[in-house]
């Protein structure tokens, strides 16, 4: 978000640059159990970004300090690749990674049924190798089929998908230049099954109605995301889509 | 009893008393604790506030520096926020470099200023290319009374009004002038409690809170940055009558702003 | 202490630069029981220095290794805001803070009755958030006040003050300016009920002569200070000053 | 039963069948698992590979950026290599920076692509003593299934080969062209178990190995680095002996990589 | 018996002997431990020393390095001293960042060298505001038997005197000169055992001492540095009494140095 | 190894340019027992490298994650002085000395009998002081000496010692300019009684035979070192060389 300074002009009769609909997601592909050392895991693409997810768990809660007696605690850590970006990255956590765990754990503790394990830790590794707008709602997508291919009792999934707006338009899944020049992003992340809200950020410029238009659509999106990660599984152990 | 115990303890009653409309301090579901805020305080900081929020204060300093742009925005001047949970604040709060709720609050925060536009950069540059004016908004928490988002940003927005541009030290002008300032974004943080929602939530209520919501708008009413926290959740319709209720509730905190940026 | 090599004439009949007498403290004023959530706190303004103190204790004492099994730990940490000195300040903590850190918390365990709290903690926060030369004893003098609002048991307050050297002449409490360009610095804290020094430091050039005289000095402020220490507790809990 | 025994339960066994010349996956003693190369995977990168030796892979990038020359070689560009042992690729990786046995991998590959003169840093030079092109070689462990060493410096290896210099993007010229490579180390990584020696350890064997060595050869079978690992020993006679098998040995690899970089 | 029992008995001999005026050593209060200096032992430093008092041994390295001067003191070169509590000095010594003791240890060396004007910082100017010499002290201590401070300050002033400024390797000059040197601070270090006080504490004495005072002159008798440490406290009169026992006691450190860095 | 890319002639009528044979170490001189407060140590020279070895152990092993229940652990520690090196170092742990200090610690364990002393950390601190190539060798050359001084129970002692290649020759010990223009460098450490290798290292380019060459080489190195460190334990200890 630069602040919609840019003069370009991202739609044109109603179709965007990159050719979507103001209300399409980039084309997005999910593997289960693309790992062999982690109990679950999960490749996902998502226009160009690149995101592997891996779950060992539970395990030992590590550092002692952290475990909770009567609860597993879930340990998001997302990880860009210095070569996922154009101007290499510093290896090495700094502050956006950070916040991003955060509100990732934050996120899936809700659906994880961390009752069942006490003291125990869930860890949950994403690492992004290409990125291109958008890998926080990836990461988190990614994750929670990584939790279900590792047999971790959950009570739903966790779809995650940003809109934004763009030329004063309300669009769903900003591509990399429509958020480098862009006017707002919000990313959300839902459980289908209640319709609850467990990951909301925004950054930008929105009026009373483009919030609400931009809930929605995000909404939506992340319905569409559920359908994808549901048969990513189900192409996984069978069942069918 | 052991801690645990007395945590369900208050939960059970901090719920049972939203349930019926009420706070353990009296208040309503949609009300402000009392705020105060002083600026100016601070002589080694360009702008400073000390502001209160309830029990929760948080002192805020704003130091102008000369430095170098960007190499992808030449024309603009650039900023960098902090925030330290100090010790004397909280018992919570451990000596050592930032962890996660203080890395949250500081980019919470930054957001808030730099996605609102609050700042004029274009209004920093001094020689396109070469020199231009870096903010720095460091914020000092001195106590924890819950809601740091609505403190803090508060803090930083008066800390921000408060601010000269120190021209006349640097020999750029001839006169110190005040900041280029375009928009005064105000944040409303909310907390659910079982399956109620209060505003500024007080420290007994954010500890038993399961989501947090902050909502912060403009003085046009216009949405400028939103985060939700916790593991807890909100539903859609929560969220949209959450930020309704923010656009109202925010005048409170923006007419003691105003009269202390004025 | 750059050394002496001014030329400033710091002293002008009889009076500084900011009017003070050679022998005269800048203002001081102490407030008890500032902050809501420390178990006792201070707050003090020492000419525009302006510093906060905060306690909490007995507490369990982190990391573990630290604990001594007959007496609490005393852990003093002092610190600078960002924005307490014209050129920004990078947060966290430096080498200078850990020295200063270091010997406030040796000299508080001197009045704190450490031996009735085993394997405990006692926490002692400085915030120094304007900061115009004699910062140290500033917090130093702060935190015992703030010990003694937290109810925790000491044989003591500690004042602390500094005597220094300008244009050849010994005065008491360097403000910025004599600081910068002084000849000498020598901070003191004591133990007025028994005459201790607890903390000494000295930076710069004295003859022996001009040494004595300084450290007389310096005691003298002390015991003014003590008088300030005792007014501001007084006031919060009774007893006129 | 304890972790103990059964790690010594299953040293028994692997150094037994190792004893009779077999290995628990099936393969002779100086065998490589199935190898797979993808190159060019990455758009962000100037140069990326995913390999995968048996069920170990490894993902590297390559990234070109301009940059100063050391004082010391002005007409000379410069390599940086990194290794990340990424928490998804084992349960014993922990976050944080990394530890010994991820500093000796990168730093092993480093040396066996460097001291190999593998790149002509003479032609990463764009203007002598005022800019070159640094070479930052970063290698992602996405699974750890044994022999990090032979891997990484494969995948090194591939991304290097897959590498183009973005000439165009920086306006250094109008063509992007290869990085100037003049040689391609291959190294071969032995196990002892008990007192039989065998080819490209696998997960259980790494566990219970006592010592490792690692044999880099160029393509004309000349030595270019070496590392022993670990606190058993080999005598002079098995280095001998090892070094003259990896001499053979890595024609596998060696055709994979030609495949993949051509 | 439980370290701590053997701890209170040992302070219990010493603090015994002590007020007899009897050390473990057999030293007179006021007595130093033999010292010996060693310079020039380091050909990659550009002055070193290594320095014995007692069973405590540090080596100090000089080195100095062309830098751009501070922009507040364009025509003064600088200095930078650090202090490696080497862990083969000692059992406490952990490996690590330095902690509080090495940093406080390297900060009172600092300051006496700095405060007392030892260097004339002048005379490291090359060219006004654009080069200057940085003079870098690094001491490692070898063997801790006690008395850290007044080994390193005489290792830091051995090594300075003993140090060159390398005109010639950098091209500034045809001849290598001695570095701008104008005072001659050694420090004195004073114990508190029970009720007495005594010089230059053994590694012994440093273990039951309950208050330490470091009191550093110039040649000329005048005071240039002093550091009190420890949770003890002296009296005015004994810190008085102790200052004027330094201003003698020094003659044979003095000597010392004068022999070693003519 | 810059890679042999200097016109340097370095072998000139079968010398070297410090004028020694190809196949001739350095000159070494070796000290045990030089610290008083280690429980071993050791001192050596060799050519201008100058390096202290100290001791300490068994003792507890922290941090308490690093236990062995079955062995103690060798905590080998190599660090180089900030002056040792014509161009400063700044001070504190580098990724080289990280790798180095892990390589020895390996080696090390070879010859430690830690079986004895289960749970415990046996600690080994090398400092360089001045280095001109090879140090590693004589660290680890230095650090046995130092354990057998602290009566630490060993298989044996371990020689360390390198060969390499300049001007396409395989000569014994590279000096510091054979280093820095050489084409190639393999350091060697061995366990003299039973013949084995417990450190190997190259970098460069050798052919075949000259691998085999400098291996041997290297090994007879060693044995001249073994001797060296014997006849200075039997110095300290009585019992002639």
């Amino acid at each position: 978000m630069a602040g919609g300074n840019s003069d370009i002009e991202f739609i044109k009769k109603g179709k965007r640059l990159d050719g979507r609909k103001p209300d399409e997601l980039r084309e997005v592909r999910i593997e289960a159990g693309v790992l062999n050392r982690a109990d679950g895991s999960c490749y996902l693409e998502w226009g160009n970004n690149k995101v592997y997810a891996g779950v060992f768990g539970p395990i030992e809660c590590h550092p002692r300090h952290k475990q909770q007696q009567d609860r597993a605690i879930v340990q998001a850590r997302y990880t860009m690749a210095p070569f996922s970006v154009n101007d290499r990255k510093r290896p090495g956590y700094d502050r956006r990674s950070s916040e991003i765990s955060y509100i990732i754990s934050q996120a899936l503790e809700r659906v994880v049924m961390v009752e069942q394990f006490p003291r125990a830790a869930i860890r949950v590794d994403m690492q992004v190798v290409e990125a291109h707008a958008g890998t926080r709602c990836a990461a988190l997508t990614a994750a929670s089929v990584a939790l279900a291919d590792a047999g971790i009792p959950m009570t739903d999934l966790i779809p995650s998908c940003a809109a934004g707006k763009v030329s004063d338009t309300v669009v769903l899944d900003l591509n990399k230049e429509e958020d480098n020049y862009g006017q707002a992003d919000l990313p959300l992340a839902i459980v289908p099954s209640t319709g609850e809200v467990v990951l909301l950020q925004l950054d930008g410029h929105l009026t009373p109605e483009e919030f609400e238009q931009a809930l929605d659509m995000a909404y939506k999106g992340c319905m569409d995301l559920y359908e994808i990660q549901r048969a990513a599984l189900a192409n996984r152990y069978g069942g069918g889509a | 009893m052991s801690s645990a115990t007395v945590a369900n303890l208050m939960r059970g009653h901090i719920e049972k008393l939203a349930a019926q409309g009420k706070r353990t301090d009296g208040r309503g579901a949609n009300e402000f604790r009392g705020v105060s805020i002083e600026t100016g305080l601070i002589g080694t900081a360009e702008g400073s506030s000390r502001v209160s929020l309830g029990d929760t204060t948080v002192m805020c300093g704003v130091k102008l520096l000369v430095g170098t742009p960007y190499p992808d925005s030449p024309g603009r001047g650039s900023m960098t926020t902090t925030a330290e949970l100090a010790c004397l604040a909280s018992e919570q709060f451990e000596p050592g470099p930032p962890r996660e709720p203080a890395i949250e609050l500081a980019r919470v925060v930054d957001r808030g200023i730099r996605e609102s536009q609050m700042i004029d950069f274009e209004g920093l540059c001094i020689e396109h290319g070469e020199k231009v004016w870096i903010v720095f908004i460091d914020m000092h928490i001195l106590d924890h009374g819950g809601n740091l988002f609505d403190c803090c940003t508060l803090a930083a927005a008066s800390a921000l009004g408060n601010a000269k541009i120190p021209n006349v030290q640097h020999g750029i002008a001839d006169k110190d002038v005040d900041l280029p300032l375009s928009c005064w974004p105000i944040s409303c943080t909310f907390a659910k409690l079982g399956e109620t929602i209060v505003l500024d939530p007080n420290h007994d209520e954010e500890t038993v809170m399961s989501a947090r919501l902050t909502v912060a708008h403009d003085e046009n009413g216009n949405l400028r940055a939103m985060q939700k926290g916790y593991s807890g959740a909100f539903t859609p319709d929560e969220i949209k009558a959450s930020v309704k209720t923010a656009r109202t509730a925010d005048k409170t905190l923006r007419k003691a702003l105003k009269e202390a940026t004025k």
